[in-house]
């Protein structure tokens, strides 16, 4: 998708806190929703509030890492719900061989339907919100028929640790989360691979010429993408103790790419924002609480939420023309 | 699907619905429609079957799977489609299954309203349709539909609002899970709940009424932020019990022990009569979606010139601590 | 704003000047591309906008022209004050405008882009679709390009792109037209056409703005030249007043003595020994419709210049070579040992690079820094375990800009916001810090400046004296001239003949391309 | 200089590049290949109806299907598509016309059963217009990104359908109004009325994308909207139509929906947004911009509904089983085209 890209007038400045705040319009939009909680939202500066809106954002945090990874090389992945509910689907199948096989295989299936869209993306040439659309569709129909449709309750005692442990305080899951995060960090800040997506989304023929192995870096991408995705599907598992193929991970592309684009990525790929990524989820996690805790009705929140996602954006887009 | 070598395991005889009340003219083949309708052999047939909503929710499983395994039972040909969630589709549905000479329909309309080129389209091929779970409130028996069969969603909420007055002792800051929005039942059990409160619960205060989608995941969330944002609530009313256990999974996750906070829900599923067991739960008002039975039932007894009523008000149970564990196994 | 009754076109009104820029300046963030500066065009007047990559050449244009808005100054257009908002304010009022890099939709097809905002149309209000192929095939005719106005611009080379731009800024009614290097990826035919047309425009009263690096053009057809440098003007005058020495000394802020004493000596010629191995070795590359049994050698210390007109496959050609291009036979073999098959990666692990024609399409990554643009393709190079040293990539990058003296506020800057002269630098860097052993240039001097220029040639001098193979693409066949050591001629994709060192000259290709285009068409002189 | 002239005098049309038999066997190959794939759609619409007629026989042909189940039902879908079709040659996207869709039916049968139906179909509309026309500045002039306004948009315009419907507690119905049930219901020579309004609207469609100068310059814009801008081209007041359009069709989508079925239903459309991009990439547009048709588009929207018709023509098949179907079957068509289309590319 082009956005009409500005001419080169609108070059940013990036002089000063308030330019950086408005370069990074979603830690302005984070910060004053939290202070809003602070002043007005009953109970919201006790540790397990806190903790809760953690734990809450940890699924949506991990998919759009993945997704950011898509969006910077000028891809999306339609089909990271479906991922989900496919390594959900299979957690019962393998329980009775332990749970890390279990684990194993949910993981091992995400990665797979991530080289499936690799697959079509990179060597087909398939546009990839139509390949994965098609993901979307049919995976979560391929999770529905493993599962017989039904949810599955599942009782073990590791799963329910990976939803509930803590470690001095600190869920697990979001532990884990911080890991991600800090390995994601890394790929894009430092490694080969970082560099060259963010060299095909900015310009895959120029990439190509320079030797930049395209293939290769969408299929791992792609793998990626699905990778994490089966990994929010386990952790959201865990935590509701029962595989629920039906529902699970519903709409969460839509919330991952809002993440990541409220985040400062543009979906016109060749560049990518982790923490604005992270922030981006924490931003519609506040957004969820606070609508909640208001008890705001959902055509409230649906309207609410899309101010929200026009005003993060807009301030971190806001750019000064010059007169 | 089952083989032919297991035929459907026969429910237990009262998990079946039962009919609470009948009433209206008794409709037949011959005076369906006014001037009746051609008469064929029900054991040949081929019967369309309209689902409204994904089956990802129980009632809806075990609704279509009911009809199957009722279908299949008798050896009848069946075709089924699911509109899921979108009226226009289920339009579409039915008037695909016309154009497959489907003998007779069963279909399970998504809202009350807004069926009618479907059914007019039967009308004019002949072919006689019986309804099941929502009343078609602008049509008429015996002229537009043979009858119908359901629940009454608005006393399932009035029976909840009962229940909770018993358990919490009418003194209470309740939360109310909603179902999906834009659904009729979560409207019915809704306004059935706040009409009987209203009306003699005085002590009971609805502090928020979140939609959880009858979602166990958003059910858990919903009630997770519920609670951090009201800690002092004692009573939880789902609309139905994937929420309802979602909620308990929040409950057990914020450190509460059972009973803490009363929980009363609509469905009963085994998981639900369960949780009354283990003493999360406090009561669950049923919502017998079995309705392949009494459909078939109604289906033969139209072409047997018996007659079927207009309406059929199944009865619905109700599960409470007392009678939990004998019932469990009746749950679905 | 203008209203577009202001001055009917053709009417007798008379202004002393068509355009005019008062004082005008022009920040981007720091950076300061304009710094008061005056400029003014009269009706009929051809005004050459001289300078050195980054000047500030296009800014003024893009000032005049509605798409900046300027920070200072004021725009007058037929002696009244004009505020244009956008670059449709300005076209409406009478100035068209060819930017520098081709801006027109390249999916669509030649006439479409022609036509596109003023498409006739039939009595019904819909666009004439017929008529206007037509009109296109004669209007296109015109310029000298004869290809079927509904192929899609994007199948059409670089050269007949420009030529379709030309084509589309000067049939407009305009009273100033503003061409920014026109003239880039046109070959001597072209330029000669595009020289016809700008004298016919002059002739009827329309006033003509003209950036070029090519000086020898400027002293063609302009009357009156403007020169800027570092966003300040500091020449002003008749052309006849100036010589080629002076104009340069003005854009390089140096003095015609400084510069004669620097002129650079050409590196004495390779002989093209067959006894020699070769380094790369392209025998018979074929593919349908575009390539018909190419065959070329480069020995190592080597420039091979590829020469032809518009159209003749020459980007093919090193497209096919480097693996970009699928062919269909054809072999390609680096010190005796084949790629096969041949992709991007694997020529480069091989040591062959590339810089491709199109630096915007298939160049630079625009929204990147210039360091991540320069080390793209070293990457691997720099990394171990994948994991990226930061440390090396700086000193790397540092080198080269020093190097190829790229003009930028930082490493960090992005390439989008450079000069097209940098940003072709930049471009190169990639291509050096790879330490290749066969080039592959497509037009490397392709908008540039003098200075540049130089440099660039010296650079491939140089390059072939420390042993690598260089093909050399230019459109300036004095380029070819002077610095090649071989030329094989292209004609319709296939090798109309070959000349070797002490033979080169611009009259010996053009013979060639003349006498091959007589046995093909059958069309006499 | 003096050479230049003198081979410019001489200045000859390149000639034909000459053929082998080889060539010319390649050429007519690829010239059938490029014509399937012009055309790959329609030319997977007919295959999959043939497929269905070997299937399914006199059900699946027979005009109470194929007109009044398969055209009936999928003449909302084909309105919406037609306004996706501009908005992704522009290189934008729409992801709130299920959204708006569902708004206007709500709109419409509200405001009709108070005021009567003209009243209901202008609100409607009006409505619609509106959410368009605020998505289509804040994309074109503060140049946010489509996907994303149009992802808030959605919210919105179901937010609107729900707050209407007090949170969906309610049943808005469509008084008694004749005409406005015709709209839905009725038939103009045996074909139902939304088909024919759909059918109008493609043809215009057609004609303001190939044949009218705004048609051009949405090409103009999916290609490069700096270029588009830099020939002086109406960008923004393009840009922003293009959705005020894509609004406005998916607002009359929503009134025929509601005239159809006599209520305005607050989840009407969810999920069509995903179904009108699918018919127009499968109809040949690039989500890259600047490509599209609206032949293909309208191919696009049939096939979709015959596969879910052949889907249902099954009727055995489990609810879950239907989507990987479905999902397979999206797949195999663009697979195969794009299978298509690289046999063109590379020799
Ligand atoms: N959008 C922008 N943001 C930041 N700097 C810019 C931008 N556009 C131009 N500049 C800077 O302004 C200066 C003038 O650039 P300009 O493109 O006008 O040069 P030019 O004379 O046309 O050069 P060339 O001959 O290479 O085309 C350069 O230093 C360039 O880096
Ligand atoms: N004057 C012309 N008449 C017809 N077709 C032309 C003309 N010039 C170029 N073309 C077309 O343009 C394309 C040029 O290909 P290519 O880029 O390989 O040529 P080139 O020799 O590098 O020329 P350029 O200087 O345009 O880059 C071909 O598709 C050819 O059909
Ligand atoms: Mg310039
Ligand atoms: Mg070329």
């Amino acid at each position: 998708m082009t956005t009409l890209t500005a001419p080169p007038e609108t070059t940013r400045r990036r002089s000063g806190l308030m330019g950086q705040l408005r370069e990074r319009g979603v830690y302005l939009a984070v910060a004053a929703l939290f202070v809003f909680n602070l002043v007005f939202t009953a109970n919201f500066a006790t540790p397990d509030t806190l903790r809760l809106q953690l734990i809450q954002a940890v699924p949506i945090i991990i998919v759009a890492l993945g997704m950011a990874l898509v969006i910077g090389t000028e891809g999306i992945d339609l089909s990271v719900g479906a991922i989900m509910a496919l390594a959900a689907a299979v957690i019962p199948l393998y329980l009775g061989y332990g749970v890390l096989p279990a684990i194993g295989m949910a993981l091992l299936v995400g990665i797979g339907v991530g080289l499936l869209n690799g697959l079509m993306v990179a060597v087909v040439g398939l546009q990839p919100i139509i390949a994965t659309l098609a993901v979307l569709v049919g995976g979560r129909g391929l999770a529905l028929v493993m599962a017989d449709g039904k949810l599955t309750e599942l009782f073990d005692p590791t799963l329910s640790a990976l939803g509930y442990g803590k470690v001095f305080g600190v869920p697990l899951a979001v532990l884990l989360t911080v890991v991600l995060v800090i390995m994601v960090g890394f790929v894009m800040r430092r490694t080969l691979l970082g560099r060259q997506l963010v060299a095909v989304g900015g310009n895959r023929k120029a990439s190509l010429l320079a030797g930049v192995p395209v293939r290769r870096t969408l299929f791992a991408v792609y793998a990626l993408s699905g990778l994490l995705a089966a990994i929010a599907g386990v952790v959201l598992t865990a935590r509701t103790g029962a595989a629920n193929p039906a529902y699970i991970g519903l709409e969460f592309e839509l919330f991952a790419i809002t993440a990541v684009v409220v985040g400062g990525t543009p979906l016109t790929g060749g560049r990518v924002r982790i923490l604005g990524t992270v922030m981006g989820a924490m931003l519609m996690q506040l957004v969820s609480t606070t609508l909640v805790s208001h008890n705001l009705m959902d055509s409230d929140r649906r309207i609410v939420t899309a101010l929200i996602i026009i005003g993060a954006v807009a301030l971190h887009q806001a750019r000064r023309r010059s007169s | 699907t089952q083989t032919a070598e297991a035929p459907p395991a026969p429910a237990p005889s009262d998990a079946g619905q039962q009919v609470q009340s009948t009433s209206g003219d008794d409709c037949t083949y011959e005076n369906y429609g006014g001037t009746g309708v051609e008469k064929i052999d029900l054991a040949t047939a081929t019967i369309g079957f309209a689902q409204s909503e994904r089956e990802a929710n129980p009632f809806r499983s075990a609704e279509t799977q009911s009809i199957k395994d009722e279908a299949e039972a008798r050896g009848i040909k069946l075709i089924a489609t699911n509109a899921q969630g979108d009226l226009n589709k289920e339009i579409s549905d039915i008037q695909s299954m016309l154009a497959q000479g489907v003998d007779a329909l069963i279909i399970s309309p998504l809202k009350s309203e807004g069926l009618d080129p479907a059914l007019d389209a039967a009308k004019e091929q002949g072919v006689p349709i019986f309804t099941i779970d929502r009343l078609l409130t602008s049509k008429d028996a015996c002229v537009d539909y043979i009858g119908w069969v359901g629940s009454d969603f608005v006393e399932q909420g009035r029976r909840a609002a009962e229940a909770m007055n018993r358990v919490t002792g009418g003194e209470a800051k309740a939360i109310t899970l909603l179902g999906a929005a834009g659904v009729n039942v979560t409207t019915d059990r809704n306004a059935g709940y706040r009409e009987w409160i209203d009306a003699n619960a005085p002590g009971i205060e609805i502090v928020a009424e979140q939609a959880g989608d009858f979602d166990r995941q958003k059910g858990q969330t919903v009630t997770e932020q519920l609670l951090a944002a009201h800690p002092d609530i004692t009573a939880i009313y789902a609309h139905n019990d994937e929420m309802a256990l979602g909620a308990v999974a929040a409950l057990k996750a914020a450190g509460r022990s059972p009973g803490d906070v009363k929980i009363i829900t609509i469905d009963g599923t085994q998981g639900a009569v369960q949780g009354i067991i283990d003493g999360w739960i406090s009561g669950v008002i049923e919502s017998n979606p079995r309705f392949g039975p009494l459909s078939f039932q109604a289906l033969e007894d139209f072409y047997s010139g018996k007659g079927v009523p207009a309406v059929q008000i199944i009865s619905d149970k109700e599960y409470t601590p007392e009678n939990a564990e004998a019932e469990l196994v009746n749950a679905y | 704003m203008v209203k577009s009754d202001l001055a009917p076109r053709g009417s007798g009104a008379k202004h002393d000047l068509a355009l005019e820029v008062r004082e005008v300046s022009k920040h981007f963030g720091g950076v300061t591309a304009l710094d008061n500066v005056s400029f003014s065009l009269a009706p009929g007047e051809v005004r050459a906008l001289i300078g050195e990559n980054g000047a500030g050449k296009s800014t003024l244009i893009k000032v005049m022209t509605g798409v900046y808005r300027p920070d200072a100054g004021e725009l007058r257009y037929l002696g009244e004050r004009v505020e244009l908002h956008t670059p449709r304010d300005a076209q409406d009022a009478g100035i068209s405008t060819i930017y520098q890099e081709i801006n027109l939709a390249p999916q669509m097809s030649a006439a479409r882009n022609l036509y596109l905002g003023r498409e006739p149309r039939t009595r019904l209000g819909l666009v004439d679709v017929r008529r206007m192929v037509s009109d296109a095939r004669e209007v296109l005719s015109q310029f000298g390009v004869y290809v079927d106005p509904r192929t899609s611009l994007r199948e059409l080379g670089m050269g007949v792109q420009q030529m379709v731009a030309v084509a589309r800024a000067v049939t407009t009614d305009a009273r100033v037209v503003i061409m920014d290097e026109p003239t880039s990826s046109l070959e001597p035919r072209e330029v000669d056409r595009l020289f016809a047309v700008i004298r016919a425009l002059r002739d009827s009263g329309v006033g003509v703005v003209y950036v070029s690096h090519k000086l020898d053009e400027v002293f063609a057809i302009c009357d009156s030249i403007t020169v800027l440098r570092d966003g300040k003007r500091v020449h002003d005058g008749p052309a006849a007043e100036l010589d080629r020495l002076g104009l340069v000394g003005h854009m390089l802020g140096r003095s015609p003595e400084e510069l004669r004493s620097a002129a650079p000596s050409r590196r004495t010629p390779v002989p093209h020994d067959s006894e020699v191995p070769a380094l790369l070795n392209v025998q018979g590359l074929h593919r349908r419709h575009v390539l018909h049994d190419v065959s070329l050698q480069v020995r190592s210390g080597e420039v091979v210049g590829l020469a032809g007109l518009l159209g003749s496959r020459r980007s093919e050609t090193v497209k096919a070579i480097f693996g970009a291009l699928p062919v269909e036979t054809g072999s390609v073999h680096i010190d005796g040992v084949e790629l096969a098959p041949v992709t991007p990666a694997r020529a480069l692990a091989a040591g062959l690079a590339l810089l491709p024609e199109d630096r915007k399409l298939e160049g630079i990554i625009p929204d990147q820094s210039i360091k991540e643009n320069i080390v793209l393709a070293a990457l691997p190079r720099l990394s171990r375990a994948g994991v990226v040293s930061d440390a090396r990539r700086d000193e790397l990058v540092e080198v080269f800009m020093r190097r190829l003296r790229i003009k930028a506020a930082s490493p960090n800057q992005k390439v989008r916001e450079l000069s097209g002269g940098n940003q072709q630098k930049v471009l190169l860097a990639r291509l050096l810090c790879l330490q290749p052993r066969v080039l592959l240039l497509d037009e490397p001097t392709r908008g540039i400046d003098v200075g540049a220029k130089e440099e660039v040639r010296a650079l491939i001098d140089e390059l072939a004296d420390a042993g690598l193979g260089v093909v050399l693409i230019s459109s300036e066949l004095e380029e070819l001239a002077d610095g090649a050591d071989h030329v094989v001629v292209l004609q319709d994709g296939r090798v109309a003949g070959e000349l070797s060192a002490g033979h080169i000259s611009e009259g010996e290709i053009m013979t060639i391309i003349a006498h091959h285009d007589d046995q093909q068409s059958q069309v006499g002189s | 200089m003096t050479d230049r002239t003198a081979v410019a005098a001489a200045g000859s049309v390149p000639g034909p590049p000459i053929h082998d038999d080889a060539d010319r066997r390649a050429d007519r190959r690829d010239r059938a290949v490029a014509l399937v794939r012009r055309s790959g759609a329609v030319v997977m619409l007919a295959v999959t109806l043939v497929a269905g007629t070997a299937g399914f026989g006199l059900n699946f042909v027979h005009p109470n299907n194929l007109l009044y189940t398969v055209a009936a039902g999928s003449a909302f879908l084909a309105l919406v598509a037609i306004g996706m079709t501009f908005v992704i040659i522009t290189g934008g996207i729409d992801l709130s016309v299920g959204a708006v869709l569902a708004m206007s039916a709500v709109i419409a049968a509200w405001a009709s059963a108070q005021w009567g139906g003209i009243v209901g179909i202008s609100f409607a509309l009006g409505a619609a217009g509106l959410v368009g026309l605020g998505q289509g500045v804040l994309i074109s002039m503060f140049r946010l990104p489509p996907f994303i306004v149009t992802l808030a948009g959605m919210q919105f315009a179901r937010g609107i359908a729900f707050k209407v419907t007090d949170e969906g507690n309610q049943t808005v119905l469509i008084g008694d109004i004749g005409w406005l049930r015709w709209l839905g219901r009725g038939t103009v020579l045996g074909i139902p009325v939304p088909v024919l309004i759909a059918l109008i609207a493609f043809a215009i469609g057609s004609l303001v994308l190939a044949r009218t100068r705004t048609g051009q310059v949405v090409f103009a814009i999916g290609g490069s909207p700096d270029a588009a801008s830099l020939m002086g081209l109406p960008v923004r007041r393009v840009t922003t139509s293009v959705y005020v359009w894509s609004a406005l069709l998916a607002g009359m989508a929503g009134v025929l929906i509601a005239a159809r079925s006599s209520t305005g239903e607050p989840t009407a459309g969810y999920g069509m947004e995903l179904q009108a991009i699918a018919a127009v990439v499968i109809g040949g547009a690039l989500l890259t911009g600047g490509a599209g048709k609206m032949s293909g588009t309208l191919a696009g929207v049939a096939l979709l509904a015959v596969i879910q018709n052949l889907i249902n023509q099954v009727g055995t098949l489990s609810q879950y089983f239907q989507d990987v179907v479905s999902g397979g079957f999206l797949l195999g068509v663009v697979l195969l085209q794009a299978g298509l289309a690289r046999r063109r590319r590379s020799p």
